[in-house]
């Protein structure tokens, strides 16, 4: 991290929203032991759109209906989204593209 | 299947409309809290598509209110019994 | 009968939570059961421990809590309404980091995941509010 | 035991926060795999009213999380056409996927199967 190192919360999720930008989503990404590449990207860049206009965190399964909205069904799978973000694709998906952490209501 | 609909504010801040639209004959009406003040309203007011119509006797007390000879009262144990006997209930506060 | 009661509303705000604990207290002693009490929103203020009531008005947080642990009711305070309203345990104190405590340990908090679970094994639900 | 969930929204987005509260437990009811009918009566259809705006007054805005319904599955939801017509509004002023019903489609829609919840 070359630039600046962001505020964490314990769970590793940012502490001020404004910090992200994508060298902070590779830092996040890295702590996380996940190596950015295109589809990662694609994932993230559609969840921040999501979230400019809708303002809701996602759990899984509407996490992955959206991408399977978005990017067709091959890709709209839970099992394409955990090889890229790990067990609970929403949650590590979200930490890395800068949103705020699910309120843990479930 | 019927429900219960437990109502729980005064006639004057009840909005009719939403509530006549929800209540289905087969219904009860069980006035609680300011509930209760819909025993002194006219027959306009209680005009429900239900004649199951019951107040709670501790709220009515509490608000120094008597029922007219024609109209139902009952306690905690009494309330218990009609939610047994309707298979839902609609809370409307 | 199996109830879950959702309790709406704060000690403070009305008769609502008043009229749960003693819907509770009649559903009890007729033999029914208690799947599980859910407060949501201002409700979660009837967990709080530091409510201080003048000592002739009634301590409802207090009440409810001899009520959970007489009969062993599951009770679930939810977690988005807690902890904005300043309803904390242990653990969200530490996921907070938060200094102090101030949910009864009768309740739990927890997600609304617990009360739809609990939807599943109830004959009837009641909100108060 | 039915899984079926009927959510009564009654409330004005902004006024308080149980609609929101009711969107949530819509959520985690879809997520369990319950089914959800959702039912907007009185001053609930104001959920419904398209752009709005509610960065305004620094809340979320409701429309547009009503909106993530159907990412959940939730593809059923009923406004009553009385209380639409009450406020001077028509279904081009919703958002989609909203369906406008009379009160003895409600009725029914109350009348089961599984709980009501209604905040």
């Amino acid at each position: 991290m070359s630039r600046f190192t962001p505020l964490l919360d314990p769970e590793g999720f940012l502490l001020n929203l404004d910090d992200w930008d994508p060298e902070a989503a590779e830092f996040l990404a890295n702590r996380e032991e996940i190596d950015l590449g295109d589809a990662h990207w694609e994932v993230i860049n559609t969840l921040r759109a999501f979230y400019e206009v809708h303002q809701v965190s996602l759990a899984n399964r509407a996490f992955v209906s959206l991408i399977r909205r978005e990017y067709g069904p091959d890709k709209g799978q839970s099992r394409y989204l955990m090889k890229l973000f790990g067990g609970s694709p929403a949650k590590i998906a979200a930490k890395i593209a800068g949103l705020p952490k699910p309120e843990n209501c479930l | 299947m019927s429900n219960l609909h437990v109502i729980a504010t005064s006639p004057q801040t009840t909005n009719f409309v939403d509530l006549k639209a929800a209540v289905a004959s087969v219904d009860a009406v069980l006035f609680i809290e300011d509930g209760v003040y819909f025993s002194q309203a006219d027959d306009a007011m209680l005009n429900f598509a239900t004649q199951r119509q019951f107040f709670l006797s501790e709220d009515l007390l509490a608000r120094g209110l008597a029922l007219r000879a024609e109209q139902e009262q009952l306690n905690y144990d009494g309330f218990v019994d009609l939610t047994t006997k309707h298979e839902r209930c609609i809370s409307w506060y | 009968m199996r109830y879950t009661l959702l309790i709406n509303a704060a000690p403070q705000s009305g008769e609502a939570a008043h009229s749960a604990i003693r819907f509770a207290e009649a559903a009890l002693r007729q033999g029914h059961s208690i799947e599980q009490l859910f407060f949501y929103g201002e409700g979660v203020m009837n967990a709080s421990t530091l409510t201080v009531m003048p000592q002739d008005e009634q301590n409802l947080p207090a009440s409810w809590d001899a009520l959970i642990q007489k009969n062993d009711l599951s009770s679930i305070v939810c977690v988005s309404s807690a902890i904005r309203r300043g309803i904390i345990d242990t653990q969200e104190a530490t996921r907070h980091q938060l200094s102090a405590v101030s949910c009864y340990e009768s309740s739990e908090i927890g997600g609304l995941g617990s009360l739809i679970h609990a939807l599943s094994n109830t004959d009837r639900v009641l909100s108060f509010g | 035991m039915s899984k079926t969930i009927t959510l009564v929204a009654r409330r004005t987005p902004y006024g308080g926060d149980k609609a929101r509260q009711t969107l949530d437990i819509a959520f985690a009811a879809a997520v369990f795999d319950h089914e959800v009918r959702y039912v907007f009566i009185g001053d609930g259809v104001w959920q419904l009213k398209k752009e709005q705006s509610a960065s305004e007054i620094d809340r979320k805005p409701h429309a547009a999380a009503l909106e993530t319904l159907e990412l959940y599955g939730i593809d059923k939801i009923y406004a009553l056409q009385d209380s639409l017509s009450e406020r001077q509004l028509d279904i081009n002023d919703l958002i989609a996927n909203v369906q406008v019903v009379d009160d003895a489609t409600v009725r029914t829609l109350l009348a089961g199967p599984g709980h009501i919840i209604n905040l």
